[in-house]
């Protein structure tokens, strides 16, 4: 019930909203800021109400949802270690998002989209029948697309319409392997775990190239979320044209979309595909990081410099979850929950920015340290949870990453490492142009520093920057059992298959 | 008797013509026509089988196809005297406002 | 003699009908159209279907014909020539589509077809009356709706042409 | 064999309804001809009535063996009656603006309804063809309702071509009745399963494809739709792209698979070919139209195409999923159409897309709506479009049609832009020019509600109509 | 004490706290009074802790803290723990001993500029970096306080942001540095291969059961870990962040660039040593690479005239030697040039920016000269630096570098030519820094009296100018809370020397013996005997060298002043390759920093991103429009065309049933 309520409660924000006249903007901030808020306490109940130590899906929730003749879909929710954190982020996010936008126009609609996007987000991660995992994936689309297109920048059109496209024609695959999965368990029921326990016991056989076509099915729908190189064009362009808030919560909460997609879905339904195509996967993951990171480098415009990061990063945790051992994929888990607090911040701290100058060309700022001491400060704590400093966030995700990695295929850690050295060129590149020097354009001397609501969103985020990089194990313990589970589904395959095909990178 | 082949290629000819006169009268009216002209040669084409099974059926379907015809033929002349008045032409080819 | 009779008016009406296509004025199309029901009623007539063969006199070639007369009459103005015909390209796929179309077509009725007819159970002379049977028991619902499909028409042809335009 | 005058009892209402209609109207003064949509509409939903209280009976045949009365058949005509219910509405407001002849008008239209009704009862060839034309001669009059050019072009263009594609059915039923014996469909079903398929038999099913294509607007037989719906009046557009489509559909689909199952291969191979083209071709073309109206008529030929896949599927669930999209479609259709109905206003003026810009500061009811309906096009889920899609490519699936699963999608996913297009017109953009406000008369608001509510209605809870459309599934 | 070790870790966060969070609300003294106390306690508990194990022997004397876990997923597992031994005591003595002393500098040194709090905000974060640096009981630990170092670095470099070269400057230092700190974190995972643990204490009781092997994975562990010392400790190729570095203040540039930080390599590779000694080929890179640095360091800082360059190259060309030591195996002679160097070059440090406080921000020696006068503290305390690393017997650097240069010669990893090469630099190294002395404090007075900085420095500032003789350009002595920390370090400058007294002298070294504990795992060699008459000799030869050299610079530098020009003159092309320091700033510039940045931009973004991959999208959106467009002309308007499409569908459909389907 817990995760239900939770689902609803932005629902039921959002549609009181619309019951709202939008012209009472204080309600209407107040009553999205309480939902969310909400939201987020109702997940705070899952985190303390969650067993660790096991890798069965908590708080389920199973009702029919339509049983009729050949199709039997439920309505069946459930959290393990894997999206408790995930579902988390995104509780939290909501209401800093929230609170980040209170000046924006049309603030009714804004905060609708908001809350509707909440819904479908928490959905995906806590979908356990196939279909309604379809559902929440595809239905988010909508609220991001009227974010970006009608709160975004000059290009918004162009970019809303792009990532509708780009990302819901990369998911049709997936309906068509979802149905296939449903025929192949005689038509029983689309339920993940069923599904995933038949075919773990031999009840549902998959013949090879089924499987692989199913593999790249499911793949390609979140490598595009993700995004994968060379599937990422989409994403500089959302970015850089959405609103703030539309821009965290695309890059905290829609890429690891993807990412837990890969680790929830493709890997344990198709552990011999994913073991098959892992070294081309992972020299993509690979070249994302080097060619995300390159391109940033040079990237004029500051969010798009943080959406080419997200490609560098993201890259990092498919490496991870195609490693196949804890080690990898829990820094890759994990790794999704930093890249959604420190990109997310990245882009609150640009939107802050923004607002007061208007502009976010790298040029036209310099010596902001000087009139904006207390952004700098806080601008400077996320850069170096981004670029993985030990002791912050990143670092943690990051170094798991790489030394999973290195384990398994140690050229490949190597290449990615250099990613660590690249995104400390971009990033700090790109602070010393912002903050240092003088502040040679007047307005720049004139800048007020951070309200107090504007600090307000920022640290929570700093804190959970430092308390991962500080006390990962609050965060790593209850992924566990979810992962180990992940791991043995593919080792197993991989130790009973006649003939290992030696295709490491070493 | 006359083999049945012999009524349904006649049946068949007479289609084809029909047909390519809808595709190059340029009249309304003798595009009509040939649609007339192809129910003819589908009615002939319905008496052929309808002897050759011995059967009456095929009879009452051919009289069901000249009903219709005339019903058409009706809505249809009516439908080009409203065209002919409004473009001041006959020819089809005028009748192109909405396109692409 | 059948099929000497055949033939003749086979051939009539496959010339009458290139006339309806070749014919560029309207009037003579239709005339020659109604030389093409004619001929094909005497070979309805030659395949038993007697009351069929009449009504395609009376009514088709008699009234509809009429009507189309009427109306061409009525439309065509003894000058009618159109303008350069723009879609000359059609005539030219047209004739092709039109012969590989009967080419399988007439192939295929060749090869299927049995070139006798099959054992007559029924009398083919004088079925008018099995006709009338079959029309007004089992085939009643059909009957009835043809009247609504002409009450269609009806009303069709009085909207369409009776209001200002 | 009975004659069974209940089986056809909502025709009946209906027709004798159509005819009073014009009775009534010729004594009607020119003020109170409005209302006779009341009565119209009344005798749709009584036929409703009618079918849902058939409904379950066990299947039976009725007139000597020339319709059928079975779930199928009920559940079809209880699409058609409650599609040409909302018609009726949105058609209240759309003739009050251009003043024509309702008595007329509304006759025609249950005219209409029972020639769809018969077709999807159908159970002889005679039959189908009759539904068709009683069909087809009602809706070439309602094309050109209109006094304007571009509906004179519509019903011409469509009257002309349909009686042409007519010339082809007939030919193919002849070739049917000549190698089979016999144009009831039992009968044809057993002669063919008797003694195997001919070659005549195939140029029967071929050149009756070719009518039946016609009518369901499917490529290259589609040709006539995007001139048509664009220039009939739209309550017209909405009901050929709706109801008479499904008509065909629902006839096409006993057609060819409770007669001509045997023919299977046969017919699943070309169909297979005519969807994928027709989804492409549809939603590719779709993609550079900026009037909303042939927009829309190029969007309905693509989900002509996806219902195709449902029907190459030859399989329970893809009869089923076929009627369910249909129910869908009707939804997202006629709201669509009703929308645009409202925005276009007197003379049909305010079509283009252009016209759209702006319109979520305008009418917030209207942008909404209509983006309801569009999403739901798009097939994006909760909404109807996406359940009707899963159970259509479901059945695809089963029957182990992947790659044209894989096409359709594909297909699907190119027809998202255009969908998008419009709510990017409606939310993104600013209004280009002034724009007369538009009056939002009860019945078509309370419509267009409904619409929505049934959009959602099967996206969310599709259970109800889903087990209407599997119990239906079967002949 | 060592229970409550770990408070040596809470007091530096604490001042950087509270100084960070909330020093712009307190005054200067406040700051100066936090930053200072907590280094100070720091300081004392390690002595305490010092005090108390002092005499502890073997295992006895290494002790583990355990704080937390840390980091742990599947077999990997890293605990926030300290390892107390000798090795990080005698580490943590000169971080928080030399820390607290430039603290108390700082107190006069940054008196009166803007940020003060931040300033002392990094500073304690800095040495809190250290200590976990040094204390870490694991590679990832210490990785922390790698990189957090590094990051403190930046931040003080980058401490006069406005100025576009200290930005620059730090941006260059932890970009460098991360490269070296990829192949550290490399080395860690490739130890956690092998031996499935990173923790010292396993990892070294593992390795100390494999042979000394030539090859394989432990000169690969080996070779990756250095990598990182080159990039902290400034080694050839990763040297040219730390002269940029000097942008930042001079006290920082004395804590982090001269006495600490810049200091960690040697530490690690120190505290690897179980691994190193395994691996002949890694010490051999290790010394070559320490060797060559110093000599080109060295050969570098001759040409220099800024003050603090010169310091800079000399740290780097010092920074070899302890790379020399360890690479010959003598980690111990190492660790002990470490903490020499730590006091007479931060001490090198602090007078120069007593220096550069008195002459208003004058960094230039050919524009001093003569100031011995004006600031004999700062003159005498840095003479005695400068004696201690030229090698003045006596002093401490004499000890230690010769220590150095026995080992280099003597150990079996040694060899003839790395002690003359060795000498040689210490030959350079006595030359330029007595150049150094020559020109800034002896000689003609070249201070132009109305010198005012222009840059930087955006106020009234300093301890000396509290007493307003602002305006008569006459140079000071500044106030004794800067003078008073040069002097106690020159006083360890002077005696630090003596706690490694050589073999020959007859006393033990107490420093080696101590730091066995900690060195207990390194593979034993056999060391080839050499006498101590040969010892004696060779350390002759070393004096004389130095002793030359300080006599050709007293030469050049007091008697002709005009001759160096001369001498540049005639090997114009030498001097300006030195001059220009080899040009590799400008070499790595040009072949790696230009063409990445210009891949990247215009093939990789404009040309591949945009281009291709984007242009891919884009290309079948245009595509599908031109389909689209065509298409449409399919729907010509004409009810002929249409039926003749429908007639061609029917033929089409004829064709297919009789032609190609069945």
């Amino acid at each position: 019930m817990l995760l239900t309520t939770l689902l609803l409660l932005p629902g039921a924000g959002a549609l009181f909203l619309a019951l709202l006249p939008g012209s009472r903007r204080s309600a209407v901030a107040a009553t999205a800021l309480i939902f969310s808020g909400l939201a987020f306490l109702c997940s705070l109940l899952l985190l303390a109400g969650f067993e660790q130590g096991t890798a069965d899906m908590q708080f389920v929730q199973k009702i029919r949802w339509f049983d009729v003749a050949e199709f039997h879909v439920s309505y069946h929710v459930g959290i393990d270690g894997i999206s408790l954190f995930l579902i988390l982020l995104t509780t939290l996010l909501v209401p800093l998002v929230a609170l980040s936008s209170l000046r924006v126009a049309q603030i009714r609609g804004y905060m609708i989209c908001l809350l509707t996007l909440e819904v479908g987000m928490l959905g995906v991660f806590m979908a356990m029948d196939l279909v309604l995992f379809y559902l929440f994936w595809e239905v988010m689309l909508i609220p991001m697309y009227f974010l970006i297109g009608v709160w975004g920048g000059s290009q918004r059109i162009y970019a809303a319409v792009k990532f509708f496209l780009y990302t819901m024609v990369g998911s049709l695959l997936m309906l068509a392997a979802i149905i296939t999965l449903y025929y192949a368990n005689g038509a029983e029921s689309f339920d993940f775990l069923q599904i995933l326990a038949r075919l773990e016991e031999g009840a549902i056989q998959l013949s090879p190239l089924k499987e692989q076509l199913l593999f790249w099915a499911f793949f390609l729908a979140f490598a595009i979320k993700v995004p994968l190189f060379p599937f990422h064009t989409w994403l500089p362009d959302a970015h850089v044209e959405a609103p703030t808030g539309g821009s965290v919560i695309l890059a905290g909460v829609l890429l690891k979309m993807g990412t837990y997609g890969l680790l929830r879905f493709c890997l344990p339904l198709f552990p011999a595909a994913s073991l098959q195509y892992a070294t081309p996967i992972c020299v993509l993951a690979v070249v994302g990081i080097i060619y995300g990171a390159l391109v940033a480098m040079v990237q004029p415009d500051v969010k798009k410099l943080v959406a080419y990061s997200s490609v560098s990063h993201l890259g990092f945790v498919v490496l991870g979850i195609f490693m196949f051992n804890v080690e990898a994929m829990e820094g890759a888990t994990l790794q999704m929950i930093n890249h959604g607090i420190s990109t997310g911040a990245l882009f609150l701290l640009v939107g802050m920015i923004y607002e007061r100058r208007h502009t976010r060309l790298i040029e036209d700022f310099g010596g902001l340290a000087h009139s904006m001491p207390h952004f700098s400060l806080l601008f400077m704590v996320i850069t170096l949870s981004s670029i993985g400093l030990p002791g912050l966030n990143g670092f943690v995700g990051e170094f798991l990453v790489l030394q999973g990695t290195f384990l398994e295929r140690p050229v490949f850690a190597a290449f990615a490492a250099t990613g660590m050295i690249l995104s400390a060129v971009y990033m700090l590149w790109m602070y010393q142009r912002v903050f240092f020097g003088e502040a040679k354009n007047p307005a720049n001397r004139e800048l007020s520093d951070l309200t107090a609501t504007e600090i307000g969103v920022l640290i929570p985020l700093a804190i959970l920057a430092l308390w991962i990089g500080m006390q990962s194990s609050t965060f790593l313990r209850p992924m566990d059992s979810s992962i180990e589970k992940v791991v043995q589904r593919v080792q197993q395959v991989r130790d009973s298959q006649p003939v290992r095909v030696d295709n490491r990178g070493n | 008797m006359v083999p049945t082949t012999h009524y349904l290629i006649l049946g068949a000819i007479l289609f084809v013509i029909g047909a390519l006169g809808v595709v190059v009268k340029r009249n309304m009216i003798t595009m009509f026509m040939c649609v007339e002209l192809m129910l003819n040669a589908v009615n002939l084409t319905f008496l052929a089988f309808s002897r050759m099974l011995g059967q009456v059926d095929g009879q009452i379907f051919v009289f069901f196809v000249m009903t219709v015809a005339a019903a058409e033929a009706a809505v249809g002349l009516s439908l080009i005297v409203v065209l002919s008045r409004r473009r001041k032409s006959l020819d089809v080819d005028q009748v192109d406002q909405m396109k692409w | 003699m059948e099929l000497l009779t055949f033939y003749c008016f086979a051939v009539l009406a496959v010339a009458s009908g290139l006339v309806v296509v070749l014919q560029r004025r309207a009037v003579y199309s239709a005339l020659a159209l109604i030389v093409c029901f004619g001929s094909m009623a005497i070979l309805f007539f030659q395949l038993g279907a007697q009351f069929i063969g009449a009504i395609q006199i009376i009514v088709y070639a008699g009234a509809i014909m009429v009507l189309f007369l009427f109306v061409v009459m009525l439309l065509d103005p003894q000058t009618e020539l159109f303008g350069r015909n723009q879609l000359k390209g059609l005539t030219a796929v047209g004739i092709p589509l039109a012969l590989l179309f009967f080419i399988v077509l007439a192939s295929r009725i060749e090869q299927t077809v049995p070139g006798q007819p099959g054992s007559t159970g029924v009398s083919l002379v004088g079925n008018t009356k099995q006709i009338a049977q079959l029309l007004f028991k089992d085939y009643l619902l059909p009957f009835e709706l043809t009247s609504i499909l002409i009450l269609i028409a009806v009303i069709g042809a009085v909207v369409l042409a009776k209001r200002p335009e | 064999m009975e004659i069974n005058t209940l089986v056809l009892l909502p025709e009946i209402v209906l027709s004798v309804t159509g005819i009073l209609l014009m009775v009534a109207a010729s004594v009607l003064g020119v003020g109170d001809q409005r209302k006779l949509a009341w009565p119209a509409l009344a005798a749709l939903l009584a036929g409703a009535l009618v079918v849902l209280l058939q409904w379950g009976q066990s299947p039976r045949l009725g007139f000597f063996g020339l319709v059928f009365q079975d779930n199928f058949a009920l559940f079809a005509k209880l699409l058609l009656l409650l599609a040409t219910a909302s018609v009726v509405v949105i058609s209240k407001h759309y003739l009050e603006q251009h003043g024509s002849n309702f008595g007329e008008y509304f006759a025609l239209l249950l005219f209409a309804t029972v020639g769809m009704c018969l077709m999807a009862a159908s159970a002889d060839l005679i039959m189908t063809f009759l539904g068709i034309e009683v069909l087809s001669i009602s809706t070439y009059v309602l094309a050109g309702f209109r006094a304007a050019d571009k509906p004179a072009e519509a019903a011409w263009k469509y009257f002309i071509l349909g009686a042409f594609s007519t010339g082809f059915l007939l030919y193919g039923i002849a070739f049917v009745y000549g190698s089979t014996g016999s144009t009831q469909y039992l009968r044809v079903a057993e002669a063919i399963s008797s003694h195997g398929v001919s070659a005549l038999l195939l140029l029967g099913m071929a050149l009756m494809l070719v009518g039946f294509g016609f009518k369901a607007a499917l490529a290259p037989f589609h040709i006539w739709t995007p001139d048509v719906y664009e220039g009939a009046p739209v309550p017209i557009t909405a009901h050929l792209a709706v109801a008479s489509k499904a008509a065909a559909f629902v006839a096409l689909l006993r057609l060819l698979q409770q007669v001509l199952p045997d023919l299977g291969v046969q017919w699943q191979a070309v169909l297979w070919i005519v969807a994928v083209v027709t989804m492409a071709l549809g939603n590719i073309a779709a993609l550079s139209q900026f009037n909303i109206k042939r927009m829309l008529a190029y969007s309905s030929i693509a989900h002509a195409g996806y219902l195709l896949v449902g029907l190459t599927a030859h399989n329970g669930p893809g009869r089923g999923a076929v009627l369910f999209y249909l129910a869908s479609y009707a939804f997202m259709t006629i709201g669509a159409f009703a929308v645009v109905q409202l925005l276009g206003q007197q003379e049909e003026r305010y079509l283009s897309l252009n016209d759209y810009s702006g319109l979520a500061r305008r009418h917030p009811f209207l942008a909404g709506t209509l983006s309801v309906f569009l999403v739901s096009m798009a097939g994006i889920p909760t909404t109807a479009g996406f359940m009707g899609k899963l159970y259509l490519f479901a059945a695809a699936i089963k029957s182990e049609f992947y790659w044209l699963v894989v096409l359709a999608l594909l297909a699907s996913g190119v027809g998202v832009y255009y969908y998008l297009r419009v709510i990017v017109y409606m939310y993104m953009r600013e209004a280009q020019a002034e724009m007369p406000s538009v009056g939002l008369p009860l019945p078509a608001r309370l419509t267009i509600l409904l619409m929505v509510a049934g959009t959602f209605w099967l996206g969310l809870f599709p259970a109800r109509v889903l087990h209407l459309a599997s119990e239906a599934q079967f002949f | 004490m060592l229970e409550y070790y770990w408070t040596v870790l809470l007091f530096p966060s604490l001042g950087a706290a509270i100084n960070g969070l909330w020093g712009r609300r307190l005054s200067s003294a406040w700051i100066g009074g936090i930053g200072c106390l907590t280094v100070l306690s720091s300081f004392l508990v390690t002595l305490l802790t010092f005090l108390e194990m002092r005499g502890l022997q073997g295992e006895e004397a290494v002790a583990e803290i355990s704080l937390f876990t840390w980091i742990q997923a599947g077999r990997f597992s890293s605990d926030f723990a300290l390892l107390v031994d000798p090795l990080s005591l005698v580490m943590m003595l000169i971080v928080t001993g030399v820390g607290f002393l430039i603290h108390v500098y700082s107190v006069g040194y940054m008196a009166g500029e803007g940020g003060f709090y931040r300033y002392f905000s990094y500073l304690n974060l800095f040495i809190l970096m250290m200590s976990i640096l040094v204390l870490a009981n694991n590679y990832l630990l210490m990785f922390v306080g790698w990189e957090g170092v590094g990051l403190c670095s930046f931040l003080l470099i980058g401490y006069y942001f406005e100025r576009k070269s200290a930005g620059d400057a730090a941006k260059k230092a932890f970009i460098v540095n991360r490269i070296g700190d990829v192949g550290y974190a490399l080395g860690i995972f490739l130890i956690f291969k092998t031996f499935g643990s990173i923790q010292y204490s396993e990892v070294f009781a593992q390795a100390s059961e494999w042979p000394v092997q030539s090859g394989g994975v432990l000169f690969a562990i080996c070779t990756l870990l250095f990598i990182g010392a080159v990039g902290k400790s400034a080694q050839i190729p990763l040297y040219v962040w730390l002269p940029d570095a000097m942008e930042g203040p001079t006290p920082v540039s004395a804590l982090i660039h001269a006495a600490t930080m810049v200091t960690a390599g040697v530490y690690m590779v120190a505290r690897s040593a179980a691994l190193y000694s395994r691996a002949p080929e890694a010490l051999t890179l290790v010394a070559v690479v320490g060797l060559v640095t110093a000599a080109l360091a060295a050969l570098i800082a001759v040409a220099q005239s800024d003050i603090k360059r010169v310091l800079a190259y000399s740290t780097v060309s010092q920074l070899g030697y302890m790379f020399l030591a360890v690479g010959v195996g003598a980690f111990g002679a190492g660790i002990f040039h470490l903490m020499t160097h730590a006091f007479f070059k931060a001490l090198l440090f602090l007078g120069s920016g007593s220096v550069i406080l008195a002459t208003h921000h004058q960094q230039d020696m050919f524009k001093m000269g003569g100031l011995k006068k004006y600031l004999p503290r700062t003159y005498w305390t840095m003479l005695i630096a400068t004696g201690a690393i030229s090698g003045v017997p006596l002093l401490s650097g004499f000890f230690s570098k010769d220590e150095i240069l026995w080992q280099a010669y003597s150990s079996p990893h040694g060899s003839l030519a790395f002690w003359l090469v060795g000498t040689l630099v210490a030959g350079l190294t006595a030359f330029y820094m007595f150049r150094l002395i020559f020109l800034t404090f002896h000689g003609e007075e070249r201070l132009e009296a109305e010198h005012h900085h222009e840059e930087g420095h955006r106020s009234a500032h300093a301890a000396n100018h509290s007493d307003g003789s602002h305006g008569g350009g006459q140079p000071r002595e500044p106030a004794s809370v800067v003078t008073l920390p040069l002097m106690i370090l020159a006083f360890f400058s002077v005696v630090a020397g003596y706690i490694g007294l050589p073999a020959w002298s007859g006393m033990s070294n107490r420093l080696e013996h101590y730091l066995h504990t900690s060195f207990r795992f390194a593979a034993e060699v056999e060391a080839a005997h050499h006498s101590h008459a040969e010892e004696i000799g060779l350390m002759l030869v070393t004096i004389a060298i130095a002793a030359l050299a300080i006599g050709v610079a007293y030469r050049l530098y007091v008697r002709e002043p005009e001759a160096p020009s001369r001498l540049a003159a005639r090997f114009r092309g030498v001097y300006e390759l030195l001059r220009g320091k080899f040009f590799v700033d400008e070499l790595y510039e040009a072949t790696l920093i230009r063409p990445v940045r210009r891949l990247s931009r215009s093939f990789l973004w404009k040309f591949f991103d945009v281009g291709i991959v984007d242009g891919a999208v884009n290309g079948v959106a245009a595509l599908m429009s031109r389909f689209s467009n065509g298409l449409r002309l399919m729907q010509s308007g004409y009810a002929r065309s249409y039926a003749a499409w429908i007639f061609a569908g029917a033929t089409l459909l004829f064709l297919y049933f009789f032609l190609g389907g069945a």
